[in-house]
């Protein structure tokens, strides 16, 4: 089935925006953020106008209604994933915070010094500073899985990295930059043979393709709500629930504990002991409804629509003169279009396509060390999601030109 | 929303019949619902066939959670542990006789889940036990 | 200048909401949320709906749009609390991460084992378990300074624990459950001559009083937008700039870096040094809005209403034989009432209270040791804030008289 | 917007007066912008009264910084140190004659920020310096 895009385009509003008088957004910056769609945004209104109230603690019908809302949105989340229990998906701030909590719990409690952590080179910095500090603090060993030249993982590599006897291998399923589509299944598999634990790093997959943390056997998967239709300030990490309730807890406050005396406490069972706070409930109940949206449309349609607006993409990106994309073919990556231009440098590309109200992103990405690999300093990137069309694809091959024109 | 005080609940919980403890039991368990502070403590005395002979509970906290603990204490004097084991969520709700949310529900869980931590033998209760 | 209430709650549509066909919530629960007024609802919603994007690294038109919207929510925050710059204001989710990132930066930076920490009898969990897991951690001491008999903190013990060369003191400015308003200003000065350092939790003081930093001298300021009319999902810290610039970075991840290697990163200069991953951007242009409100009514007109509500609602729960109020008279305190029912549960007295509409908290209101020093296990919480009346606070006491009905 | 890529801006990213190194020197500092690894290195001669006598700078990113550091470099030499010390954001803006958001800004004033940083002898390049 084809995505019916024009009718899913009226659900977005921003998508008629003018960014100056008849210049209307065209929106190419969807792996940075995602844009939201109407349901998403009123079911954060309704919460608001109707029943805001702070959850669990609260007996009156609006915190009922709170706490009942906050919970189902984590059984949809944990639906959506296909995660066995709902408790086993914590609410965090982003990816990047889902990340660090592994790392601050899980893993200052299991790795001594000189155990070794397998990552790749195209992790996004979320992926790397969290484990570089553990380094720092903890003399941990870090490995990375080598990018090859056309934007793949290079698994006979990943193999020998395997025989030094890893503790975690925590990677990415989805490039930001390259869009590379990694063998996720494959890499936990072997990981898990030589007695690794694995976190992937979902903040792009989850958002465009149909993950399935059972069929991954994944240990810990960290995601976004604002790259996949929903609000920004939150993100879930889901973990197997016997890794999660044996983790000491993370942040320390109110909702994350049984019981406190003046000197100590006792934890709070998986999710709430890692919950301390008031959580984002307003954006739960949006993460809720974006994943509603997302279902409406199915995963593997969004899939699809993807593949053939990158395909189409390619293509027309490769003829024009002075400009290289990198990373693998279309069947081998989501719908991410990272290049170069010949003697322009990407911010003043971005700069120049803002004119004609293209939006696309330029720089390193939050992934310094793998352009570093491929020897650029930065590069411009072309992003889609489920409401990208043909017509934008020929659009920013248009800006590309006039690019052109404005450096001579 | 006046069933949530059916006189059921207000009259189990002013005059409990299963209140205190035994000494000698068999089984011993208790915790707090951390949300409010409620307490539940539930002894058992099983006999060699593995049923509840004798039962009491004791504790602190809202007219849901004590009465409820009553009703559960009640209705299981006599039963196999095997059978208790087997309770649910919605036991509870048929002994109150009512419909709770999620915040009122954990405080109507508490004694089931402290009983079924007892009589598994766990160090810790926890919500999957009433799920 | 006394309020003009009734055009104020025009402006909070949850106000008009009917929790059953008839009967209308009475929101005495601010202590735990605030409710939201529509200009607050109404800057996310422009935010989605007209400039969503993710933040810094964007140059196109969106992407500058939504990074200076963020930015300019800081300078608004920043000013409310007159923090000397907006570089000191750090973004978070709330209160309580906000005191677990100086638990984890500043805190682990800085005390050894046996180092003197001092607390109060009367902090919410938030500024407890912090620093359990700390003291688990690390071996530092924990000293509480005690709460009278009537809600006060004793200063005259607080000057004892001061000769034992604390190196931190991190207390409440306002307590939840009492409602006091602890000394701040003083217990600041007295701290620093002491050589230790200060933290104020100022999730109650902040939204119902006007604090000023500067005046306060204090090094960290915790509080969260929900509770001053904000959106969930974001809180801030201030921190004094020469402080924060010396701490160890909390997260690892995107924004927080001035730039990755495979091996290494150097961290950002501050406020982005602590801001690791797409920030809560909706939520920080719903915060400046929050701030904008408040403003445009006067903090000291918020706090003049709020002494007005708590004088009357004291002297009519006062008058129901059964009812103990707990915490300092008004003049002392804030807008929080927090009382037991001879016979009756607290639980049970929200509960039935829910039914004639009112909303109000029951439980131990994340401030267990408080409620064991006073021998209770819970209390019932009913807590004002600018959009509340005198009928409200009738309703409570009718709504009293019914609970002793139900209990005979 | 067009304004952005005023003939000047294009005229001093492909064919810098500037460009180039000074060895020896008495000052010199480098530095990226984090969020889009532009870099800047300057190199400085200062005579014993303080002045500026020649300047150069090098480094790679998009044209507003790599213009504007040349039109940095251009203005200054002949300048006395504390007067390049009292140098701000609106003096880069003036020189581009632009108007520039939030983080074109950023591009813009980086040759400042690594210039001041470098006759203040600082050991790291803040944000604070183009305020
Ligand atoms: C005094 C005090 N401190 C800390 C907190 C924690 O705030 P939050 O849940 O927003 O982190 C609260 C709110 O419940 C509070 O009242
Ligand atoms: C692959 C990858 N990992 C992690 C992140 C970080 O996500 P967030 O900024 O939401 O924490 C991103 C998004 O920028 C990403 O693309």
């Amino acid at each position: 089935m084809s995505l019916d895009v024009t009718s899913i385009r009226k659900q977005f509003p921003i998508l008629n925006r003018e960014v100056r008088p008849g210049v209307k957004v065209v929106y190419l910056d969807s792996t940075a953020t995602s844009q939201k769609p109407e349901p998403v945004i009123e079911a954060m209104n309704d919460y608001y106008r109707r029943f805001n109230a702070n959850i669990h603690r609260g007996v009156h019908t609006l915190a009922e209604e709170a706490t009942a809302a906050y919970e189902q949105a984590r059984e949809k989340i944990a639906k959506f994933i296909n995660a066995p229990a709902a408790r086993e998906i914590i609410y965090t701030r982003n990816t990047t915070e889902s990340i660090n909590l592994v790392a601050y719990t899980w893993a200052r409690a299991n790795l001594k010094p000189g155990d070794l952590v397998i990552l790749t080179e195209m992790e996004h910095h979320s992926n790397l500073v969290p484990w570089h500090i553990l380094a720092a603090e903890r003399g941990i060993r870090l490995e990375f899985i080598p990018v090859t030249d056309d934007g793949l993982l290079d698994l006979d590599a990943y193999r020998l990295l395997l025989s030094q006897d890893p503790k975690l291998v925590s990677f990415t399923h989805m490039s930001n930059v390259l869009g590379t589509i990694t063998p996720a299944q494959e890499i936990i598999k072997l990981a898990h043979e030589a007695g690794a634990i694995t976190i992937v790093d979902g903040a792009q997959s989850v958002p465009h393709l149909k993950v399935d943390v059972q069929k991954l056997d994944v240990d810990f998967l960290a995601f976004s709500a604002h790259k996949m239709c929903g609000p920004t300030g939150i993100g879930a990490l889901y973990g197997k629930a016997n890794l999660l309730e044996a983790m000491p807890p993370f942040m320390g406050g109110g909702d994350m504990i049984k019981e406190v005396k003046l000197r100590s406490f006792r934890p709070n069972s998986i999710p709430a002991k890692f919950e301390a706070g008031t959580p984002a409930i307003a954006e739960s109940v949006g993460f809720g409804a974006a994943v509603d949206f997302l279902n409406s449309i199915g995963m593997e349609n969004v899939a699809a629509h993807e593949h053939e607006i990158i395909e189409y993409a390619l293509e027309r990106l490769e003829e024009i003169p002075g400009v290289k994309v990198f990373g693998p073919s279309a069947d081998k990556k989501g719908g991410v279009a990272s290049f170069t231009f010949d003697g322009v440098h990407p911010h003043d590309v971005a700069q120049i396509l803002d004119r004609d109200g293209i939006a696309v992103r330029a720089g390193h990405h939050c992934a310094q060390p793998l352009h570093e690999k491929f020897g650029i300093p930065a590069t411009t990137r072309a992003s889609f999601y489920l409401y990208s069309t043909k017509d934008e694809v020929d659009a920013l091959v248009n800006g590309i030109y006039n690019v052109k024109k404005v450096f001579g | 929303m006046d069933d949530l005080y059916r006189e059921i609940i207000i009259e189990h919980y002013k005059n409990p019949s299963y209140r205190g403890h035994l000494d000698p039991h068999d089984i011993s368990f208790a915790d707090n619902n951390p949300l409010c502070g409620d307490h539940i403590q539930i002894d058992l005395r099983v006999d060699k066939d593995g049923k509840v002979t004798d039962a009491r509970f004791d504790g602190h906290g809202c007219a849901i959670s004590q009465a409820s603990a009553d009703l559960l204490i009640e209705s299981i004097i006599g039963k196999s542990v095997e059978d208790v084991k087997k309770l649910g969520k919605q036991d509870i709700l048929d002994l109150l006789g009512i419909d709770l949310g999620p915040v009122r529900l954990k405080c109507a869980l508490l004694s089931l889940k402290v009983l079924k931590a007892g009589v598994y033998g766990l160090g810790e209760a926890s919500d999957e036990l009433v799920e």
